[in-house]
C-alpha cells in the first residue's frame, strides 16, 4: 500500500514538472549558463558564471535585445561528465535557450558537444584548450594552441635563448595534445630529442619533490633550459612552492604556464614565483580604458574589492558581445541565423585591441607572455604584434594537419581534409 | 597422439567425469574405538602458552567432559580441533586416517564435527524452522543449495528435531527473538540436524533454569552412543549428572581423566582446581 | 648562452675604452633617463653602460631593479627605489643620491620593467660589482655566478679576487672556476690534464656537464676532443663525480620517501586514534585536516604582521579548532553508532560533504593564500647538488614530533590510560567507574586535533581550498590499515615505507604508475596480511 | 519420537504454506514492483513516440533519458544491495564494476563511429589518432562484434570481482577492511584509467557516440528502445535477485550476514558463498554500466571515483538495505532529487544531502522501506489488539 502511495506521489510530481516546464514565456531571450558550481570545478567556473551574470544584467541594462529582456537560466552540472550531456539537453530541450555559455573542461565540452549538435543548439566555449575540433554549434573564445602555446615557445626561443625544454603537465588532453604540438614544433626548430623533457603527473599530484629535482638535473646540463608547463589548476601551487624551495628561480630554470592566470595566483603566496612566465590572450594589468572599467564594473558586481579578472572571463566577455552584435545583425536568435553572422564578427577586446571571429569558429587573439609579480599580477613582457587567427587544427600534428575548418559556405565543415577532399563525421 | 587418448578418456560414455559425482565424505575408520586423537598439541598467543603438549583420546559413542579453570585452554581446544585456530605443534585425528589440521571450518564440519559456541549463535534473522533447515545434512556446493527444495522426509526431519529441542512452537519466530536457553537449545538442534559423529559442545547449560538443565543433560545422554559428544562445562553438577568420564585441563595440558570420582578425590585436581573452587 | 659571452666581452672592451671615449657616451644623468623611456630590448645596453660609467656606485639602482622596486615618478622621471608599505602607499627613495623622498600613492610612480633576461644580466652585473664585497654569502653568490658564466673578463676578477679570499670553501669553489677554464680554454695539454685532476672532487653541475662534454662525438661519430689521453682521463674523472652523483641522488630519493612518508603519517596519525582506537571510520578526517588548514589562514589574517610566528601560534589553534569540530561531531552522531563502524563510514561521509560545503560558504570555494615563512622557505645546502629544503625537514621533524607526544599522552597520561583501556573492554573500563562517554569523546577530539595540526603542516605544501581533505582521506586510511589498526607504530612504519617505495618507483614508473603500484600492493599485501604489518594478536583481536 | 502417518501427512502441505506466508511480505512486493516498473517505462515510452509535442501529455526526450539513467543506477544500487543489505559485505567499490561495464559498451560504440570520426580514420578511434597510436591495441580487438562486447561486459568486471574477492574472502578481509580495499581498488582504477597510455581516452573518456546496432543513438525510437531494454533487465533482476534471496541460498548468505562463524562450523564454505555472490553483483554492476553509457553518451575515469561508490551506498541505505525494492527506491529518489535541487539551489543540496547521510544512517539504519515496515507492523500490532 505504501509503495502504491509512493509512486503515486512520485508520479504527480513528475507530471507536475513537466507541465511547468512547457509553460516557459515567450517574451524574453533565454541564455543558457552551464558551469559547475560545485565539485572540483566550481573553483574555477563560478567566476565565469559571475561574469555571463553579469553581462546579462549590464546587457538588459542597456534595454535588452531585440527589444527582449534576456533571462539567464543557471544549472549546476557538478563537475560531473555525464551531467554536463544531461544539464545541455535539459537547458536546450527544456527550458529552451537561446545560446549557452559553458563548459571548462575538455571533457565536459566531449560531453556536451553530441547533444548540443543534435538539438541544434549554441555553445560559447570560453577558455583555452588542446584545438582539434570545430563545431557547427560551437564558437571557442579561449585560445588555440597557437594562440598560447606557440608564441610562448618562440618568445623563449628567442628572447631567452632557451635551449633545452622540460614539457611539464597533467596527464589530460589538453596538456598531451600541446606537448605534441610543441614537440613536433620544437623537433622543426631543430632541438635535439634529448633535450626535450616530457612529464606527466596525475590530477592534483602534490607531491613534486621527484619532478622537480629531475628538472633540476636536467637543467644543471649547462643549456638554458625552461619548463613549458601544462600543469592543471590545483596541482600548481605545491608545484611553484617546491621550485622556490629547491632554489630553482625563474632566472635559472623560467617556467611558462598556460593554465595559471591571476585567479590562481590569487591562492598562492606569489613571492617565490616572480620572474615565471605565462601567455595568455589578457592579462588584468593591461592599461587601457576599456579593461580600467572592467575590472571595475566585476569588482562592483561580485562586491569584493580583492577579486581579480583573467582570462577566461575576457573569453567570456567577447563571445557574450558578440553575440549579441551576431543576434542584432541575424534579427533573430535563430542558431543556424546567428551562426552565420557570427562569422566575421568583430568586438573590441580588453587589450586595446579587436577580436574577430573567423570561418573556423575560432577568434582572432594579441598573445601576451606576462610576468609574475609579487602581488599576483602578470606583467605584460613580450606581445604579439598584430592578431593571431585561432587554428582549430594543428599544423604541427600528422594527423591534422591537412584538416582545416570554414564554416563559410560552400564548404561548411568543421573538419575538411584538404587531401581526401572529403568533409568527416558530421552528422548534420 | 596422447592428447587425443586424453581426450578419448575424457570423453568415454561409459563413466561419469569427476567433477560430477558427488562427493562423499570419507569413511571414518574407529578400528581402534578411538574417534579424536589429540596428541602433544601446543598453541601460542603472543607468548601465551594456551595449550602445551595436550594429549587427549576420545572413544567413539563416548561421553567426555572437559572441565578446567578459566583459561585452562578447554576452548582453545575446540578451536584446534574445528580448524579455527592454527596448532603451533601437534597431532589431531578424526578416526585413523583423517588428519584435521590444515582443514579449515567448513571441510571438518563436512566431514561429521559439530560444533556449538560458548555464545549461542543462531541465525538470528531467519526463523526458527529456517535454522534447522540451513544445519541440515545437505549438499553444501553453491548450486545445489540455490536449487534445494525440502523433500516431505525432510519436513519431517526438522519437525522430528524441532519436537526434540521443543521449539515447535517457535517454528516460525524468528531465531533472535528466542530466550538465552531457547537459543541454546535451537543450536543444539541445528547440531542434531547435521547428524554429526562428534559433538563439540561449549557449556550448553549457561543460562538455563534448572529445569532447561535437566533436559538438557537428559538429552546429551541420550545422544551419546550414536554420536560422540564432548562437553565443556563449568557447572559441576550438570558434570556430575552427565559425565561417564571427566577430563581436567590445566594450564593448556591435561591434569587428570577418569570418573568423577576419582577426579574429585585425585590429590592433584583438588590442590588447583576443586580446591581453588572451594 | 654565447650571446651572453659577447655581451660580457664587449663589457669588458667598454672597461678598458670608456675614459677614452667618455666624451662620446650619453652621461649617468643620461643614460638614467633612458631607463624610464627604453623598449626591454634596448635596456640591456644602458645597463652596460650604466656600469661602465657608474661602477658600484649604480649597485643601488641595479639591486632594486633586480628586486622589481625601481621605479620612477611620472611628474620627472627620477628613479626611486620604491617600496609598498601598508598603507598600500609606496616610500621613495632615490637610487642614486640615496635621499629619503617620502610616501607618495601608486599613481604617481611607474614601474622600470624588468623582465629575465634583465634580471640574469643584472645579477652577473651585480657579481662583478659584489666579488670584493666584505659579505661572504654576496661573493659566493658572486664566485658561483662566475663559475656559469666564465669568460676572460671574469677570469681575470676571479684570479685577482683568489689572492685576497681567505675563506677556504671559496677558495675551491675560485680554484674550482679556474680550473674549468684551464680545462676548457687551455691549449696546453699538461694544464688541461691538471685541471681535470683538479676537478674531479667538484660536485658542480657545469663540471659534469663540461667534463662529459669532452666525450661527446659529433654527427659524423668522430669524437669533437681529439687527445686520447684527455678523454682516457676525462672517462674516469666523469665515472667518479658520476659515482658520487649516484651516491646523492639515492639520499636525495630517501629524503624525498622519508618527507612523503611524514606527511603521511602526519595525515594518518590523527585516523591511527580515530579509526585504530575508536573503530569509527572517520570519512570526515580529511576535512578536519582542511579545517587545519583554514585555521592557519586564519590566523594568518589576523597576525599579517608576524607571518614569521604565525605557525607557531597556528599549530595550537588548529588543534583546539579541529578538536572541538571532532567532539562535536562526536557528540552529535558518532556516540549514537556505538559499534557499527560501518555506519560511521556512512555518517562521517555525510558530515564531510556538509563540512566541505560550509566551507565554500565561508571563504568561497577559490584556494585561500597561506604564506610560507621565510624560516621555511629556501634548502639546506650540503653540497652543490644535494640540499634538502627547509619545509619539508621540519615538517619530518614535526611529524615525528607529534608522533611522539601522541605516544607520551596514550602510555604516560591518564587520558591515554582510559584511552586504552576504552578501546580494549568497555563494559568494563564502565564498570571501573571510567566515564566512557567523556573519553570517547576527548579521544575523538584528540584524534581530530591531530588532524587539524597536520592540516597546519599541509598548508605549508599545497592549496588550501575545499578539496583539500579529499586527496588525503584514501592515503591515510591506506597507512592505517597497511600498519595495522590500533597499533600506531605500525602507522609510522607504513607511512615512511609507502613513501619511500613510492619515491623510489616514482623515477622507474612515473608518478601515476608508483601511485597505483603501492596502491596494489597494499591490496596484495591485506589479503597476505589481513591485518596488516603488525597486527594485535590473541582472543581479543577476533 | 513416533509420530501418526495421518498427521504426518498433513503436517507437510501446512508447513509449506506456513512457510510461505513468512515470506509473503517479500513476495507480494514483485507482481507491485514490476507493474509499477513496466507501467511508467510504457507510459513514458507511448507519450514519448506517439503523443505530438505540445500536449501536456507529451513526455520528452529528456525526460526519456533521464529516466533511463535513473533505472541503470537503480540496477547499480540493487547490485549494492544484494552483497550489502543481505550479505552485510560493505562494498565501496562497486563504481569500479559499473565503469568497467560501461568502457566495455563504449569501446563497442567507438568501434561503431568507424570512419565517422572528425580524423575519418576507419580503424582507430579519434582520440587515438591525435595521440599518434599507429594501430589499434589488442585489447580493443573484438569490440567491434557486439556479442563480444557484451561477453566482456560480464566477463571482465566478473573476473575482477572474481579474483579480488577470491584473494579477499579467502584471507577473511571482512567488514571494514574490506570496504577500505574495495576503495582502494576504484582509487587504482581511476588512476590507471586517468592515464593516457592505457589507451581508454584518458580522462576525456569515450564519448560522441553514433549508433548502437546500426540504430542512431540520437533517434527517439532508439532511446525509448533503450529505456525499455534497461526497466526490462532491472525487472529481470529483481525477479532474479528475489528468486536467489528467497532460495535455501538467500537464507544461507543471509546468515553468513549475521553469524559467519556458525554458517562455516554448519559446513558451509562461506567464503564460496560470498566470492559467487560478489561476481553475481558485481555483474550486475556491469550490466548497469553498460545500460547507462549509451543513455548518456560519455564514460570516462570520473566514474571510478570512490566518492561515486560512497553514493551508491547512500542511495541504498536511504532506501533501506536488505530489501530489494529498498535499494530501487532508494536510487530512484535520491536522483530525482538531485536533478531538482542541484537546479534549483545548488549550494543548499550538499548542505541536504550530507544532513540525509547522518539523519537516515543514525535514525533510520534501515532507511525509508524500515520506516514503512515499522508503521506497517505497528498497524498490525493495532489491528491485532
Amino acid at each position: 500500500m505504501k509503495m502504491k502511495k509512493i509512486a503515486s506521489k512520485l508520479a504527480l510530481t513528475a507530471g507536475a514538472c513537466l507541465l511547468s516546464m512547457s509553460l516557459y514565456a515567450a517574451d524574453t531571450i533565454k541564455v543558457g549558463v552551464l558551469h559547475s558550481l560545485s565539485g572540483t570545478m566550481a573553483i574555477s567556473e563560478t567566476t565565469l558564471k559571475d561574469t555571463v551574470l553579469m553581462m546579462i544584467e549590464e546587457q538588459n541594462k542597456k534595454g535588452g535585445l531585440l527589444g527582449k529582456k534576456l533571462e539567464p537560466v543557471v544549472v549546476d552540472p557538478a563537475s560531473n561528465w555525464p551531467l554536463f550531456a544531461e544539464k545541455t539537453r535539459e537547458l536546450l530541450s527544456q527550458e529552451k535557450v537561446d545560446v549557452i555559455f559553458g563548459c571548462w573542461t575538455s571533457v565536459s565540452r566531449k560531453s556536451v558537444l553530441p547533444v548540443i549538435e543534435e538539438l541544434n543548439g549554441l555553445l560559447f566555449y570560453p577558455v583555452q584548450y588542446e584545438g582539434e575540433e570545430s563545431s557547427k554549434n560551437v564558437f571557442y573564445t579561449g585560445a588555440a594552441p597557437n594562440q598560447q602555446a606557440i608564441p610562448a615557445v618562440d618568445y623563449l626561443m628567442d628572447e631567452m635563448d632557451v635551449k633545452r625544454w622540460v614539457l611539464a603537465g597533467t596527464d589530460y588532453v589538453y596538456p598531451r595534445t600541446t606537448n605534441k604540438i610543441l614537440e613536433a614544433y620544437l623537433r622543426s626548430k631543430g632541438v635535439a630529442e634529448k633535450d626535450i623533457m616530457i612529464s606527466y603527473t596525475p590530477f592534483g599530484h602534490s607531491d613534486w619533490q621527484g619532478i622537480v629535482s629531475n628538472i633540476k638535473k636536467f637543467g644543471n646540463a649547462g643549456k638554458k633550459t625552461a619548463v613549458v608547463s601544462t600543469i592543471n589548476g590545483d596541482a600548481n601551487v605545491p608545484f611553484y612552492k617546491e621550485l622556490g624551495n629547491q632554489g630553482v628561480s625563474s632566472e635559472n630554470i623560467p617556467v611558462v604556464a598556460f593554465s595559471v592566470g591571476e585567479e590562481e595566483l590569487s591562492g598562492i603566496d606569489a613571492k617565490p614565483l616572480v620572474g615565471h612566465l605565462a601567455a595568455w590572450n589578457y592579462f588584468q594589468s593591461v592599461e587601457n580604458d576599456a579593461n580600467e572599467a572592467f575590472i571595475k564594473q566585476w569588482k562592483t558586481f561580485i562586491k569584493d574589492d580583492k577579486r581579480v579578472t583573467n582570462d577566461p572571463m575576457e573569453a567570456t566577455y567577447i563571445g557574450f558581445n558578440m553575440w549579441v552584435k551576431a543576434v542584432e545583425k541575424a534579427g533573430s536568435t535563430d542558431v543556424n541565423k546567428v551562426e552565420q553572422a557570427m562569422i566575421g564578427v568583430s568586438t573590441p577586446n580588453l587589450t586595446g585591441g579587436v577580436a574577430v571571429m573567423n570561418a573556423n569558429h575560432h577568434l582572432s587573439k594579441p598573445v601576451l607572455i606576462g610576468e609574475i609579480q609579487a602581488d599576483g599580477q602578470l606583467e605584460v613582457v613580450w606581445e604579439t604584434d598584430g592578431l593571431l587567427a585561432g587554428d582549430a587544427w594543428s599544423n604541427f600534428l600528422p594527423s591534422s594537419k591537412d584538416i582545416i575548418a570554414n564554416w563559410k559556405p560552400p564548404m561548411t565543415c568543421g573538419n575538411y581534409n584538404t587531401k581526401t577532399k572529403k568533409c568527416a563525421g558530421q552528422n548534420y | 597422439m596422447t592428447m587425443l587418448d586424453n581426450v578419448r578418456q575424457t570423453m568415454r560414455r561409459d563413466q561419469v567425469w569427476p567433477f560430477l559425482i558427488e562427493k562423499q565424505p570419507p569413511n571414518i575408520d574407529v578400528s581402534h574405538n578411538v574417534i579424536l586423537y589429540v596428541e602433544g598439541l601446543s598453541v601460542s598467543f603472543d607468548g601465551f602458552q594456551a595449550l602445551n603438549d595436550l594429549n587427549l583420546y576420545v572413544n567413539d559413542g563416548e561421553l567426555r567432559c572437559l572441565i578446567g579453570a578459566n583459561g585452562a585452554g578447554k576452548t582453545t581446544l575446540m578451536d584446534v580441533i574445528t580448524g579455527k585456530t592454527q596448532a603451533d605443534s601437534g597431532d589431531v585425528y578424526f578416526g585413523q586416517t583423517i588428519d584435521l589440521l590444515g582443514k579449515d571450518e567448513a571441510e571438518i564440519a563436512q566431514l561429521g564435527i559439530g560444533r556449538k559456541f560458548q555464545k549461542p549463535t543462531v541465525f538470528e534473522a531467519q526463523s526458527v524452522f529456517s535454522n534447522l533447515e540451513l544445519a541440515m545434512k545437505a549438499n553444501r556446493g553453491i548450486l545445489p543449495t540455490l536449487l534445494a527444495q525440502l523433500s516431505a522426509a525432510q519436513f519431517d526431519r526438522i519437525d522430528e528435531v524441532l519436537e526434540t529441542i521443543g521449539l515447535k512452537e517457535q517454528r516460525l519466530m524468528l531465531a533472535g527473538a528466542l530466550s538465552h536457553g531457547q537459543k541454546q537449545w535451537l543450536e543444539i538442534g541445528m547440531l542434531l540436524i547435521a547428524d554429526p559423529r562428534l559433538l563439540l559442545i561449549d557449556e550448553p547449560v549457561a543460562g538455563m533454569t534448572a529445569q532447561e538443565t535437566e533436559r538438557t543433560a537428559e538429552l546429551l545422554t541420550s545422544l551419546a552412543g550414536e554420536h560422540t559428544v564432548v562437553v565443556v562445562e563449568h557447572d559441576m553438577e550438570f558434570v556430575r549428572s552427565i559425565a561417564k568420564t571427566v577430563t581436567v585441563l590445566h594450564q593448556g595440558s591435561v591434569l587428570a581423566e577418569g570418573s568423577m570420582q576419582e577426579i574429585q578425590n585425585d590429590p592433584a585436581v583438588i590442590e588447583v582446581y576443586l580446591g581453588e573452587s572451594d | 648562452m654565447r650571446r651572453l659571452y659577447l655581451t660580457l666581452f664587449n663589457v669588458m672592451l667598454l672597461l678598458i675604452s670608456s675614459h677614452l671615449f667618455a666624451a662620446n657616451e650619453p652621461s649617468l644623468d643620461g643614460l638614467t633617463h633612458q631607463l624610464t623611456t627604453a623598449k626591454l630590448k634596448q635596456v640591456p645596453h644602458i645597463i652596460e653602460q650604466l656600469e661602465t660609467q657608474g661602477g658600484e656606485r649604480m649597485l643601488p639602482l641595479f639591486s632594486a631593479m633586480l628586486a622589481g622596486e625601481l621605479y620612477y615618478r611620472k611628474d620627472d622621471s627620477r628613479l626611486v627605489h620604491a617600496k609598498k608599505m601598508e598603507s598600500g602607499n609606496f616610500s621613495l627613495v632615490d637610487v642614486i643620491t640615496a635621499e629619503t623622498i617620502g610616501d607618495v600613492k601608486k599613481k604617481t610612480i611607474k614601474k622600470v620593467r624588468v623582465n629575465n633576461r634583465l634580471r640574469t644580466q643584472l645579477r652577473s652585473v651585480i657579481s662583478r660589482l659584489t666579488l670584493f664585497s666584505s659579505d661572504r654569502d654576496t661573493r659566493e653568490a658572486a664566485i658561483k655566478n662566475m663559475l656559469n658564466a666564465l669568460n676572460e673578463g671574469n677570469i681575470v676578477l676571479l684570479s685577482k679576487a683568489k689572492a685576497d679570499e681567505e675563506d677556504q670553501d671559496l677558495l675551491v669553489l675560485i680554484d674550482t672556476a679556474l680550473s674549468l677554464n684551464d680545462l676548457l680554454n687551455n691549449a696546453e695539454i699538461e694544464v688541461r690534464l691538471a685541471a681535470l685532476d683538479d676537478l674531479s672532487n667538484s660536485l658542480e653541475p657545469i663540471v659534469k656537464s663540461s667534463v662529459e662534454a669532452l666525450l661527446e662525438k659529433d654527427d659524423d661519430g668522430n669524437f669533437i676532443e681529439s687527445d686520447v689521453v684527455l678523454r682516457n682521463k676525462a672517462a674516469v674523472v666523469a665515472e667518479k663525480i658520476e659515482g658520487k652523483v649516484g651516491f646523492y641522488s639515492f639520499l636525495e630519493k630517501l629524503f624525498f620517501g622519508l618527507s612523503l612518508g611524514s606527511v603521511l603519517l602526519l595525515a594518518a596519525t590523527g585516523l591511527a586514534i580515530t579509526f585504530g582506537v575508536m573503530g569509527v571510520i572517520n570519512m570526515a578526517h580529511g576535512e578536519l585536516i582542511m579545517i587545519g588548514a583554514y585555521t592557519t589562514y586564519v590566523v594568518q589574517l589576523l597576525m599579517p604582521n608576524a607571518i614569521e610566528y604565525s605557525l607557531l601560534v597556528a599549530v595550537p589553534a588548529a588543534f583546539l579548532v579541529a578538536g572541538f569540530v571532532g567532539v562535536l561531531i562526536e557528540r552529535g552522531v558518532i556516540r549514537f553508532l556505538h559499534g557499527r563502524p560501518l555506519e560511521t563510514l556512512l555518517a562521517t561521509f555525510g558530515i564531510s560533504l556538509i563540512l566541505q560545503q560550509m566551507v565554500r560558504s565561508v571563504f568561497s570555494p577559490l584556494n585561500r593564500q597561506v604564506e610560507t615563512p621565510q624560516w621555511m622557505s629556501g634548502s639546506l645546502e650540503f653540497n652543490a647538488i644535494f640540499s634538502i629544503t627547509y619545509n619539508r625537514l621540519y615538517i619530518l621533524v614535526f611529524a615525528l614530533l607529534v608522533f611522539f607526544a601522541l605516544q607520551l599522552i596514550l602510555k604516560r597520561t591518564s587520558l591515554g590510560l582510559n584511552v586504552r583501556a576504552v578501546s580494549q573492554n568497555r563494559n568494563m573500563a564502565k564498570a571501573m567507574g571510567i566515564r566512557t562517554e567523556w573519553v570517547d569523546a576527548m579521544t575523538f577530539g584528540l584524534g581530530s586535533g591531530i588532524a587539524g595540526i597536520a592540516g597546519v603542516a599541509l598548508s605549508q605544501l599545497t592549496n588550501v581550498g575545499p578539496n583539500l581533505g579529499q586527496s588525503y582521506i584514501i592515503d591515510s586510511f591506506m597507512v592505517v590499515v597497511f600498519g595495522g589498526v590500533g597499533h600506531l607504530w605500525g602507522t609510522l612504519v607504513a607511512g615512511f615505507t609507502l613513501g619511500i617505495t613510492n619515491k623510489f618507483l616514482e623515477p622507474v614508473t612515473g608518478a601515476v604508475l608508483a601511485n597505483i603500484i603501492v596502491l596494489v600492493f597494499i591490496i596484495l599485501f591485506i589479503q597476505k596480511r589481513p591485518r596488516g604489518l603488525f597486527p594485535q594478536k590473541g582472543r581479543a583481536a577476533e | 519420537m513416533t509420530v501418526s502417518a495421518q498427521s504426518d501427512a498433513n503436517l507437510a502441505p501446512q508447513t509449506l504454506t506456513q512457510r510461505f506466508s513468512a515470506l509473503h511480505e517479500l513476495r507480494d512486493k514483485a507482481p507491485l514492483f514490476l507493474s509499477l516498473l513496466f507501467g511508467v517505462t510504457l507510459y513514458a515510452s507511448v507519450c514519448n513516440l506517439y503523443v505530438p509535442e505540445g500536449s501536456i501529455f507529451h513526455v520528452s526526450t529528456y525526460t526519456i533519458t533521464l529516466l533511463g539513467k535513473y533505472l541503470s543506477f537503480a540496477l547499480l544500487a540493487l547490485a549494492v544491495d544484494v552483497v550489502w543489505g543481505y550479505c552485510g559485505i560493505l562494498s565501496l567499490g562497486h563504481g569500479a564494476f559499473f565503469a568497467l561495464g560501461g568502457y566495455a559498451m563504449g569501446m563497442y560504440l567507438m568501434r561503431q563511429i568507424g570512419d565517422r570520426g572528425v580524423y575519418a580514420n576507419p580503424d582507430l578511434p579519434d582520440f587515438m589518432v591525435f595521440l599518434n597510436w599507429s594501430e589499434i591495441p589488442w585489447f580493443w580487438q573484438g569490440f567491434d562484434q557486439f556479442w563480444f562486447a557484451m561477453v566482456m561486459v560480464l566477463l571482465v568486471p566478473g573476473l575482477l570481482a572474481f579474483v579480488f574477492g577470491w584473494l579477499a574472502f579467502r584471507s577473511r578481509v571482512t567488514g571494514v577492511y574490506f570496504s577500505i580495499m574495495t576503495q582502494a581498488l576504484t582509487y587504482a582504477l581511476m588512476l590507471a584509467f586517468f592515464r593516457n597510455e592505457m589507451g581508454f581516452g584518458g580522462n576525456n573518456g569515450l564519448t560522441d557516440f553514433k549508433d548502437l546496432l546500426g540504430f542512431s543513438l540520437q533517434a527517439d525510437s532508439t532511446r525509448v528502445a533503450l529505456l525499455i531494454c534497461t526497466s526490462v533487465i532491472l525487472g529481470l533482476a529483481y525477479v532474479l535477485s528475489q528468486w536467489i534471496m528467497n532460495s535455501k541460498l538467500g537464507r544461507l548468505i543471509v546468515g553468513v550476514r549475521d553469524a559467519e562463524p556458525r554458517a562455516r562450523f554448519l559446513g558451509y564454505k562461506t567464503e564460496n558463498y560470498k566470492v559467487w555472490l560478489f561476481v553475481y553483483s558485481g555483474m550486475l554492476a556491469a550490466i548497469a554500466g553498460a545500460l547507462y553509457v549509451p543513455q548518456v553518451g560519455i564514460i570516462n575515469p570520473g566514474e571510478f571515483s570512490p566518492l561515486n561508490s560512497i553514493e551508491v551506498v547512500v542511495w541504498v541505505a536511504v532506501g533501506g538495505r536488505g530489501t530489494l525494492y529498498g535499494a530501487i527506491v532508494g536510487a530512484l529518489l535520491i536522483n530525482y532529487a538531485k536533478t531538482r535541487f542541484t537546479a534549483i539551489f545548488p549550494e543548499a543540496w550538499l548542505f541536504a544531502l550530507g544532513a540525509l547521510f547522518v539523519a537516515v544512517t543514525v535514525f533510520l539504519p534501515q532507511g525509508l522501506m524500515g520506516l514503512i515496515k515499522r508503521s506497517h507492523v505497528e498497524n498490525n500490532n493495532v489491528e491485532k489488539t
